[in-house]
């Protein structure tokens, strides 16, 4: 089975401008994951064509990217998820600056996920023993805990399209996992941080975020709590 | 590059409020609709209006209207003017339209309810 | 060589190019209709302060306003009203009562619920050409 | 060229790397290097649980735990390491807990623990010849432990500043005379080539899972510390020791995690028969990773598998008797994963799976304070570390127990970062040869100039391919020493190795040509190791010799690349406690 890969390809060393460049692939089956054509494009055809990759299951975040103008995981992604009938159109993250085709520069994103304080602070000693947190506690944070930071989120959320400094979804939901978390004494902290023009309040329930999330993370929920959180320590 | 602008400028003052006038806009417009529209005599007519205006209850159910569509739409505007990114001047310039379009409007329509 | 990464396409370009899903075209027309609906407001207020001029001045005013046109744009109005009005529930319901959860369930009830407001308002308004209509089938 | 100092390098930003920086005290520099952004380390695949006696829900002891360890590696542990580890384990979890890591939790709301291949109590504690029964050892967070440790150590680095060079790729280390004096890196970003000056070096670089066709390990690992100290002229102890996980998704090898088991899966073969029955009779389907993996094997020689549309065979892991809550709620992740890339729904058909690729028991040789030895007599080279899954310690001997290894990098990675700390307060810098960079320099000049014939993807997959049918889970003579020239001719041919790519930005053709270096590097001492040890032991299974042989084996082996050529030596296995035994699950 061929399908036609449409990849946007930007090289500042050489391109003014991004280009596109389609490559037809052999397909075993619609099971093939995008990464596996990707992989193909590189080994077969274009060996200059630049993406990140490492795990190749979904669970290290390295590969968002936009695949028919949305974003995904490319290892997350089968050809069945997709329409391959025509030219499936492969372009890196948006919003953010681009280093080399699928490549995007992170590092606002990571800066904004450290902005957060993402990190347990508890004030008090440590018991000899664990600290305890009944299940049901604990079970509030997974959901949280399960990102990855592959930014495909915060990079689909019109709010940080137009306002860069918005802090976008991922960092908001890391807020969420320590200011929700029984064990932490910096919820007030971390707040304070979210609690600015750049901050929760950019997010105008888009849900964007949450049809991006490759772990399927209700994002908006999350924020929404952190909002009520807000508003209550407000009043 | 991500820049940390200042810790609680607190906008929850304004985002509840934003839902409350909301939801009090449901059964105002909505209402008003039905008073005002669904037969039109009653809503476009000179005597049937006055008529409505002088009672206190319609006085009041206009007012509310009037003040809280403006906070809520002017502040849903302003919403979306922080979206983008302004230069200061411009945010200032444009901050400075809403609220004082909204005043003017305001005393505007207020001026109208009380003339009866 | 440090590289020089390539900025972005700009805010609007992404919004047209990316993938729309309800929850995103709920927002951009909730947006639309809000910025409608205080244009609206103020148009609103001045027309009335014809009220302040006497009957000669309001009446002259309501004629252009009762015509069959404007009568539609004022149905079409009420479109906006309950769109807005329906989708800012929902809103509230997604921030305040963990709506996020059931976000699009939420969103068909509620639209579904604006639709059916919009018809009934369009029978009332429009009763009688409706029931000459009607008539004149029969 | 850039030069930097630091006190302190650490290559590798998964849990060993990072649990180390978090020992180096304040007023050293310190700095951690990863070739990808730290929380993509493989660390993060981990799903099923961390090891230790906790009893917080049932009756444990680290005794237990400690011979469970000693028994799965075959005897070929070091007792005296793994006593360290099963001992110092509940402190290590605890203090995990205490970092903030999401832990599942018991109703009186301490550390959840679950059963896992090859933990077990005895049924009667106050009987030694006891039956050993399964335990619930293993702590977890739902099945993504890994994951969630991998970032609670990231996140505390964040909070104690650690200082990362992210997407930093280490090409070689930098010896000044016996001393280790730092290392070489290149900027994925600019191609630029940084020389890194340091007192002392953690390698912290994980596993080679991608010597093989089908792996459970991330497209990074490549085995580039085995490379790194292999080219260094040091010794690669235990490399023939591969494990082999029996529940990797058919085709792909993604890992379907033994938490699967634990929880209450069996494997089935085409007959529907539960044939652990016949292979652990005990402990059945949570016997050890390396007898269930040739168990499957050998089923599926038998005629007992099932043919793939690809031409390979798998069985069947069933969990569709499981509740659903214990299906959702504990095995989310890797149920998801049977759905998403296979398109089978867990809770009611059997997933296709075969053994796949997964550790490295073997490595670079340390002490049990991860300082890296360069002989039997098991001599130090200063200023060099290592831990984690790179380094032997050892603590997994010939089969590594599903847990031990996160175990394994929090424990001996603490253990690493507190001798370097100790070090470097009294050792100066190791002068810096002036060279320093020159071999790497030339190496990238070479792989961008090369006008060969050889493609970096063609010649990947040929050892891949040959790996896995000639050094997998079933081994013998001729195959091995028909790889002895497989892995020569492989080494010409990369000398004629070109790339499309010549830019200077983000060259990731660049980087997987020096990466299939890193694994022609690794492949070769697994390929030796596996040839001279003519014994069957754990995760090693010779066909001609199907037996264990503690008279002329029970030693680890070492692998030197000399002159160009690899050398064997061995070393003495340290036993304390537990005389080897015959191995019955
Ligand atoms: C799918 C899967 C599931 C697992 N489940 C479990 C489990 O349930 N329990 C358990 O105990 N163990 C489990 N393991 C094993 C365990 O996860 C790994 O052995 C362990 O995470 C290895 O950690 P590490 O810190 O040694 O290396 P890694 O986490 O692999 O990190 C290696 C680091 O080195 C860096 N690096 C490598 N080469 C270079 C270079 N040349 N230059 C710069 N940086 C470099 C990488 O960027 C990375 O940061 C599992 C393994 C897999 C694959
Ligand atoms: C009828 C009931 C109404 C409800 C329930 C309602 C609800 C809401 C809510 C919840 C928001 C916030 C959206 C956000 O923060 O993302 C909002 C925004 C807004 N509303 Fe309303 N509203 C109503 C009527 C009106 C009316 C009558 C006007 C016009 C005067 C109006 C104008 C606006 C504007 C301009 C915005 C900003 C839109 C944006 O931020 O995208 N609303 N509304
Ligand atoms: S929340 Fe989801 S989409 Fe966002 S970074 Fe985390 S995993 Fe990615
Ligand atoms: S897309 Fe953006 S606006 Fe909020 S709901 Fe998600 S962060
Ligand atoms: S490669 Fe790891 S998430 Fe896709």
């Amino acid at each position: 089975m061929k399908v036609t890969l449409r990849i946007q390809k930007y090289n500042p060393e050489k391109d003014s401008e991004p280009y596109y460049q389609e490559f037809v692939l052999e397909a075993g089956d619609e099971k093939e994951r995008i990464l596996d054509l990707l992989h193909q494009a590189k080994w077969k055809h274009d060996g200059t064509l630049t993406f990140r990759r490492s795990c190749a299951h979904g669970v290290c975040g390295s590969d968002g990217i936009r695949i028919n103008g949305r974003n995904r995981l490319a290892c997350s992604t089968l050809l069945r998820d997709v329409n391959y009938k025509k030219p499936i159109v492969i372009e890196p993250l948006p919003s953010l600056p681009i280093v080399k085709d699928l490549i995007v520069d992170m590092s606002d994103f990571y800066k904004k996920y450290e902005a957060v304080k993402p990190y347990l602070v508890n004030n008090s000693p440590p018991p000899e023993h664990e600290r305890l947190q009944s299940n049901e506690d604990a079970e509030k944070l997974f959901e949280s805990a399960k990102c990855i930071l592959c930014g495909c989120c915060t990079t689909s959320c019109p709010s940080s399209w137009s306002d860069e400094n918005y802090i976008g979804p991922a960092a908001l939901l890391k807020a969420y996992r320590f200011v929700f978390d029984t064990r932490d004494d910096a919820a007030d902290e971390r707040l304070d941080v979210i609690d600015t023009p750049d901050g929760a309040w950019r997010c105008h329930t888009i849900f964007n975020c949450v049809e991006a999330c490759p772990k399927e993370i209700n994002i908006t929920w999350h924020i929404s709590q952190l909002k009520k959180q807000l508003a209550q320590r407000e009043m | 590059m991500y820049k940390h602008t200042g810790s609680r400028g607190s906008g929850a003052p304004s985002w509840v409020l934003q839902r409350i006038t909301g939801l009090l806009l449901v059964v105002v417009v909505i209402g008003h609709y039905f008073v005002m529209h669904a037969n039109p005599a009653s809503g476009h007519t000179y005597a049937a209006v006055l008529e409505r205006m002088h009672q206190p209850f319609w006085k009041m159910f206009d007012l509310t209207f009037i003040t809280v569509g403006l906070w809520h739409g002017l502040n849903g505007t302003w919403g979306i003017f922080r979206d983008y990114k302004m230069k200061p001047a411009v945010s200032l310039t444009i901050y400075g339209i809403i609220i004082l379009s909204g005043i003017a409007f305001w005393v505007l329509g207020v001026n109208t309810i009380l003339s009866f | 060589m440090a590289y020089q990464p390539k900025p972005p396409e700009g805010w609007l370009k992404t919004n047209l190019k990316y993938y729309k899903h309800s929850g995103s075209w709920a927002w951009i027309l909730h947006r639309i209709t809000g910025l409608g609906l205080t244009a609206y407001i103020f148009v609103h207020i001045y027309a009335l302060t014809s009220l302040t001029q006497g009957p000669q001045a309001f009446d002259n005013e309501m004629k252009l306003f009762t015509t069959p046109v404007f009568k539609v744009l004022e149905w079409l109005l009420f479109s906006l009203v309950l769109y807005h009005a329906f989708n800012g529930v929902r809103i509230v319901l997604v921030d305040w009562a963990s709506g996020a959860r059931n976000h699009k369930k939420i969103l068909t009830v509620v639209y579904g619920l604006g639709v059916v407001l919009f018809i009934g308002m369009g029978v009332l308004m429009f009763r009688e050409p409706l029931a000459n209509m009607f008539a004149s089938i029969r | 060229m850039i030069t930097h100092q630091y006190d302190v390098l650490i290559v590798g930003a998964g849990g060993a790397g990072l649990r180390a920086a978090l020992e180096i005290p304040e007023g050293f520099s310190c700095a951690v290097l990863s070739k990808v952004f730290p929380t993509r380390s493989h660390t993060g695949a981990a799903q099923g649980g961390i090891g230790a006696a906790l009893g917080n829900e049932e009756e444990d002891s680290w005794e237990w735990h400690m011979f469970d360890t000693v028994k799965g590696s075959d005897y070929l542990g070091d007792q005296e390491a793994i006593e360290i580890m099963t001992k110092d384990a509940s402190r290590a979890i605890i203090e995990l807990e205490h970092m903030g890591m999401p832990f599942s939790r018991t109703p009186e709301g301490k550390i959840a623990q679950r059963r896992f291949g090859g933990h077990t109590r005895p049924e009667d504690p106050a009987d030694p010849d006891s039956k050993h029964i399964a335990v619930k050892r293993s702590c977890y967070s739902a099945d993504r432990t890994g994951h969630v440790m991998l970032h609670t150590l990231y996140e505390n680095c964040i909070k104690q500043k650690v200082h990362f060079f992210s997407e930093f790729y280490v090409t070689e280390l930098i010896m000044s005379g016996n001393a280790c004096a730092g290392i070489v890196a290149m900027d994925i970003a600019t191609s630029e080539v940084h020389v890194f000056h340091a007192k002392a070096v953690m390698l912290a670089t994980g596993g080679y899972g991608r010597v093989f066709r089908i792996t459970s390990n991330a497209h990074a690992g490549t085995g580039d510390g085995f490379s790194l100290v292999y080219n260094s002229g040091l010794p690669l102890q235990d490399m023939e020791f591969v494990q082999f996980h029996p529940t990797g998704l058919w085709k792909l090898g993604i890992l379907i995690s033994e938490a699967a088991r634990g929880e209450g899966g069996i494997l089935l073969n085409n007959k529907g028969e539960r044939f652990m029955e016949r292979y652990a009779p005990t402990v059945k389907d949570l016997a050890p990773r390396d007898m269930v993996s040739r168990a499957i094997i050998t089923e599926i020689r038998e005629g007992r598998g099932f043919k793939g549309s690809d031409g390979t065979y798998y069985v069947h892991l069933d969990v569709s008797h499981l509740s659903k809550e214990v299906i959702n709620d504990k095995l989310p992740e890797i149920t998801g994963f049977a759905r998403t890339y296979l398109g089978v729904e867990p809770t009611k058909e059997p997933i296709p799976i075969q053994p796949t690729a997964h550790y490295a028991m073997g490595g670079i040789p340390t002490t049990p304070n991860a300082e890296v030895t360069k002989d039997k007599k098991n001599t130090k080279v200063p200023g060099l570390y290592a831990a984690g899954e790179a380094a032997c310690v050892s603590v997994h001997g010939a089969n590594r127990l599903g847990t031990n290894s996160l175990l394994d990098l929090i424990v001996f990675g603490r253990r690493g970062g507190k001798a370097i700390a100790e070090f470097i307060k009294e050792a100066d810098f190791a002068p810096l040869p002036a060279d320093a960079a020159e071999r790497t320099l030339s190496r990238i000049d070479k792989i961008m100039n090369s006008k060969g014939t050889e493609k970096v993807g063609a010649l990947r997959t040929e050892l891949q391919d040959k790996m896995m049918d000639k050094v997998g889970v079933f081994r013998n003579e001729n195959d091995l020493k028909e790889m002895t020239s497989e892995i020569k001719s492989l080494y010409e041919r990369y000398q004629n190795v070109a790339i499309d790519d010549k830019g200077k930005i983000f060259n990731t053709d660049l980087i997987e040509a020096i990466e299939l270096g890193s694994l022609l590097d690794t492949a070769e001492p697994i390929i030796y190791g596996a040839l001279v040890r003519q014994e069957s032991r754990g995760a090693h299974s010779r066909e001609d010799f199907p037996n264990r042989d503690d008279k002329n084996w029970l030693k680890h082996t070492l692998v030197f690349k000399k002159d160009g050529t690899p050398k064997i030596d061995y070393k003495p296995v340290s036993i304390t406690r537990f005389q080897p035994k015959e191995r019955k699950y």
